[in-house]
């Protein structure tokens, strides 16, 4: 469906890629911990390494609640856009296939939050 | 039937209001809550300018409910002489 | 000349007729598209604006009569307040929160509605909306200036208040109240009256001012107590207003049905999204509470609403297709609300707190089906790192819904555990949603919420430090550039209510004030 | 619960808002038409674009010619906000309705002469259409307009002249009937004395820019007709023939004329001061509109003065140009 309108109207998106200074933006999850209340939004080079982004970043993000230590990542279960997907954490975000205002999610199995609320 | 409702402010100048309200209408139910005192009434509710006249003891007119109103539901009919709310179904 | 002939009274009904259409003509030296140019577009049909039935007929003198009289009381009140330190016979310092909140959050809403009024006013061709359009425009200029008059003594002494409208065109949270308002205004006059006169005056609005202002009365604040029931007595007239324009539109044209649900759909459920934040206010910010949200919207739309929409059922309009969902969510909308400002309490212009062990059983009997399951254990982690010393403050910032702007805090419909997560392509992008209902909405109008002013995309760009910020410079720290251009004063006007300095001054000022030496 | 406060002292944190305090140049205690006015409308970040005008922001400035540097330079004289405006009104409605009673109760109508009673009813009751276009007018200022110190004002004026249309009615109701309202429709819609009356009311309704509108409507058409209708025709001619009770139940409009166009030439003076591209404009504008006003409103103070309504409108002309050049319009 098109928008009704009195004349032509049509514009940029307000957040197309170009407007990121080099950077695309990656939304995070992290199932069954709803301590963080949403996903993350993140601005990333698309030529960065997915593993840095998991040893360099999440650790600020998701590092405060008592779960993040214990994450075995080589069991880590991930999703991209809700389908099961699997990263190459050696390889770049670019070449893991994942491009602007993508989302992925992960779960960690085991882990269920404080007294297993999913918080 | 649904209900329709009133809801005015609680204050001196609504207690005759409110009292008249319940004398045309014995179905109305009244809940008062802080401040504000809720009239449910199933159907349709009346409020009769003749009737709070005569509690008043002067002349009363109807869209001087205006300034103590809080809120109400259902269609709205408006004369000199009354003011109607209701619901069709 | 027979001068003693009784002249013939005329009814309510005809004396306010030539009141108003009276007025008006049939133009003949422009076109009525050029007077109108704004009618047609949005496809609603109309034929004769002369069946426009006038919900309350009062002429100008009787409203100015009345209006001043609500004025004169309401300021009264206003000022008494002030020379009185009223402020001090609050409940407790926290209940003064759901008042930064309504400053910043809705009091430049009712200005959007007085400038919208005064544009729809403008444009329907109808000599009856007309007038009913532009007395709310002014009333709606009232509610505005009323709120930011009663609530100026709030800021004398209270932080987070002391810049709001800058704030409203800023700050992430506000960008839902404020896109709501304008998606309503940058719709067509039709839409706009359907959003705004009838799903939210109509439907909403009881939950909004109801619940906050009876609150407000709970919680020993008569200033807002006032404004908010004056403004009230104002909504009767603007409510039935809005179900006028909704039976008029319906009873013209047949082929008007389906737009008018569509946008009913729409509007019902951006309505409920912005009232996310009532939710959380009476279930978590009122030191004394009235009533649950849930109650409350079991009240105010299960019953009155439902009413409603029974009634409409005649001209074939249904029931929003969300309600189902909000239904399922009224058991959860406060506490996952509530949690994210707890989240992101180092970026509000309000304090926020984890409730305490009596509030907890309060919430507890209220939601005996979801607080101690899901939620009562997130906020008492909380509670108790926190009187570890290691309060929880979230640095990272959260995705958006594209099209409400709520952090995507929402879950699966039927499943408080999981984020709901939904996604569309238009053109070159993706774009994302907290729901079902959002992401329609999105696919019915994909240029418009292209445009959204996405707080935290926004920041990513770069467009919300202050002017000159070199965000390249070494040791650049994002979070006080981004709280500097919101004009929010760090240890002020965030972080926990515990240890501010609103709950300082605040306990000190009423030891003074209650106190006999 | 009920506390028993003691009244102590307690030194305020700040005294008015921050976006007051930076216009004010510093933070000291502000009046309620500051606090109610100052960037009360949105200026950034608007999400959308209108559908209806997808060329402009929802507010923008762009909307009109003139330039501002900061639309909260315009300063309501009557420092007019909601409470101050609607107590004002009251006041004056207060009035209005002790005249009506008056001329009602003591038969007054009855005893105008019966060709004041024409004249009055043939000349004031089409005037109820045009100031229904000047609610409509206002109402367009007020939407379009930028910042709330220019388009707040708007809305009060267009409120007014709804007021003012329905005393208008009231007139026509209480000297004559529901068939005279009929018939001054039927002069107003084909009556020549009207035409070019209505045809500039209908042109002004479709100018977008709403500071040409401003002109057109406030400070043009009714700074020549009330002064000419209210203060002329009916004070000092009718008056003259034995119509006092006409200018009785108008005294609400020759009142409000005085009143309201004290923010009129305020308004201008503060946009003509502003740069020599505004004045010239403005200058531009009145002209244009003053004269089609004047030359409209000849027929109609025909109805009242006959042969005289040339000299008569020329008089008021030469005085509206007094007026102008006061607050900075060389017309």
């Amino acid at each position: 469906m098109a928008v009704t309108a009195l004349k032509d109207y049509q514009f940029e998106p307000a957040d197309r890629v170009e407007n990121f200074h080099g950077n695309q933006l990656l939304y995070i999850g992290w199932e069954d911990h709803l301590l963080f209340c949403a996903p993350f939004a993140f601005p990333f080079p698309p030529a960065m390494r997915f593993g840095d982004v998991v040893e360099q970043v999440l650790p600020a993000a998701f590092g405060y609640h008592p779960d993040f230590a214990k994450i075995d990542w080589a069991t880590a279960q991930w999703f991209k856009s809700g389908q099961p997907w699997t990263p190459d954490f050696d390889k770049s975000l670019a070449d893991n296939g994942l491009g602007h205002k993508d989302v992925i999610r992960f779960r960690t199995p085991g882990l269920t939050g404080i007294k297993g609320s999913c918080t | 039937m649904s209900n329709v409702f009133l809801a005015l402010q609680a204050n001196e100048e609504t207690r005759a209001i409110i009292e008249a309200i319940t004398e045309d209408n014995p179905h109305a139910v009244v809940h008062p809550s802080p401040a504000m005192v809720k009239i449910d009434a199933e159907g349709s509710l009346t409020v009769r300018r003749e009737t709070i006249e005569a509690l008043i003891g002067r002349s009363f007119d109807l869209q001087e409910l205006h300034i103590n109103l809080i809120s109400l539901s259902g269609h709205i009919d408006e004369t000199d002489d009354e003011l109607t709310l209701h619901w069709n179904a | 000349m027979d001068m003693n002939v009784p002249k013939k009274k005329l009814s309510l009904k005809e004396k306010y007729s030539h009141m108003t259409r009276g007025l008006d003509w049939e133009p003949s030296y422009q076109s009525k598209d050029d007077v109108y140019p704004y009618a047609k577009y949005e496809g609603i049909k109309i034929h004769d604006w002369d069946k426009w039935e006038d919900p309350f007929r009062l002429t100008m003198d009787a409203y100015w009569k009345y209006q001043a009289e609500k004025e004169r009381k309401l300021y009264a009140i206003i000022d008494a307040y002030a020379q009185n330190n009223g402020h001090l016979s609050v409940t407790d310092a926290r209940y003064i929160n759901t008042v930064k909140l309504f400053l910043t959050g809705v009091s430049p809403l009712e200005y959007m509605a007085h400038r919208g009024f005064a544009h729809v006013g403008r444009q329907l061709p109808g000599a009856g909306p007309r007038v009913a359009c532009l007395m709310q425009s002014i009333d709606e200029i009232r509610h505005a200036q009323t709120q930011v008059h009663s609530l100026s003594n709030y800021n004398k002494y209270y932080n987070g208040l002391h810049d709001f409208r800058h704030m409203h065109d800023r700050v992430w949270y506000l960008s839902v109240p404020k896109s709501f308002f304008d998606d309503a205004i940058t719709a067509g006059p039709f839409e706009f009256m359907v959003a705004i006169g009838f799903s939210f005056e109509y439907v909403l609005t009881n939950l909004l001012f109801v619940p906050f202002v009876s609150g407000a009365a709970y919680n020993g604040d008569m200033g807002a107590m006032t404004f908010g029931f004056s403004a009230q007595s104002d909504e009767a007239r603007h409510m039935t207003l809005g179900l006028e324009v909704i039976k008029f539109m319906l009873e013209q044209d047949p082929d008007n049905l389906p737009i008018v649900q569509r946008w009913i759909d729409k509007w019902a459920w951006r309505g409920t999204r912005v009232l996310t934040l009532v939710a959380m206010m009476m279930d978590y910010m009122l030191p004394k509470r009235i009533m649950s949200w849930k109650e409350a919207w079991e009240v105010y739309f299960e019953e009155n609403g439902g009413a409603l929409f029974k009634d409409l059922a005649r001209y074939g309009i249904t029931m929003p297709k969300c309600i189902e969902d909000i239904t399922k969510e009224k058991e959860h909308l406060s506490h996952q609300a509530w949690a994210t400002f707890y989240n992101y309490g180092a970026a509000a212009a309000f304090h926020t707190w984890t409730p305490d062990e009596d509030e907890m059983n309060w919430l507890s009997e209220k939601y005996p089906d979801s607080f101690d399951k899901y939620y009562r254990p997130r906020l008492e982690y909380w509670r108790d790192e926190a009187a570890k010393g290691n309060r929880f403050y979230n640095k990272t910032l959260p995705m958006l819904c594209q099209v409400c702007q709520i952090p995507m805090l929402f879950t699966e419909p039927g499943d408080p555990t999981k984020i709901c997560y939904r996604e569309a392509q238009y053109k070159d992008d993706k774009y994302h949603f907290c729901s079902d209902h959002c992401k329609e909405i999105f696919e019915h109008e994909p240029e418009k919420y292209i445009q959204s002013w996405l707080p935290v995309h926004q920041i990513y760009q770069g467009n919300c430090f202050p002017e000159g910020t070199d965000p390249t410079a070494e040791g650049f720290d994002p979070l006080a550039a981004v709280l500097a251009y919101y004009h929010m004063n760090f240890g002020r006007d965030n972080l926990d209510f515990e240890g501010s300095e609103d709950q300082k001054n605040f306990d000190a000022w009423r030891g003074v004030a209650t106190s006999n030496d | 619960m009920q506390m028993d406060l003691r009244t102590v002292a307690i030194k305020p944190l700040r005294n008015t808002f921050d976006h007051v305090a930076r216009r004010l140049g510093a933070d000291k205690p502000a009046s309620r038409y500051q606090e109610g006015t100052f960037d009360m409308q949105a200026a950034a970040n608007f999400h959308y674009r209108p559908t209806w005008d997808p060329e402009h922001e929802i507010f923008d400035a762009s909307r009109t010619a003139i330039k501002m540097a900061d639309w909260y330079a315009f300063k309501d004289p009557r420092q007019f906000y909601y409470g101050t405006y609607t107590l004002a009104r009251a006041k004056q409605q207060d009035t209005a309705e002790a005249n009506f009673n008056f001329v009602e109760t003591r038969g007054l109508a009855a005893m105008l002469n019966d060709e004041v009673k024409a004249t009055s009813l043939k000349l004031l009751l089409p005037l109820r259409h045009v100031a229904w276009g000047g609610n409509l007018n206002n109402a367009s200022m007020c939407a379009y307009g930028y910042g709330t110190a220019f388009t707040q004002p708007c809305i009060y004026h267009a409120m007014d002249h709804l007021g003012i249309a329905q005393y208008l009615t009231r007139v026509g109701l209480l000297l004559g009937s529901e068939e005279e309202l009929d018939a001054a429709k039927d002069a107003w819609m084909t009556g020549d004395a009207w035409q070019g009356l209505r045809r500039y009311v209908e042109d002004s309704f479709v100018l977008k820019d709403p500071v040409e509108l401003f002109v057109a409507q406030n400070v043009a058409l009714d700074g020549l007709l009330y002064p000419l209708v209210y203060e002329t025709i009916v004070d000092d001619v009718l008056s003259s023939e034995g119509g006092t009770a006409i200018a009785l139940l108008t005294q609400f409009m020759t009142e409000w004329f005085g009143e309201t166009r004290r923010w009129v030439d305020a308004t201008l003076k503060t946009a003509a001061g502003e740069s020599a591209e505004n004045k010239a404009l403005l200058e531009k504008w009145t002209t244009q509109w003053r004269d089609r006003a004047a030359s409209a409103l000849t027929p109609v103070a025909q109805i009242a003065v006959g042969g005289r309504a040339d000299t008569v409108v020329a008089e008021q002309v030469e005085q509206f140009n007094t007026r102008l050049a006061k607050a900075g319009v060389t017309v």
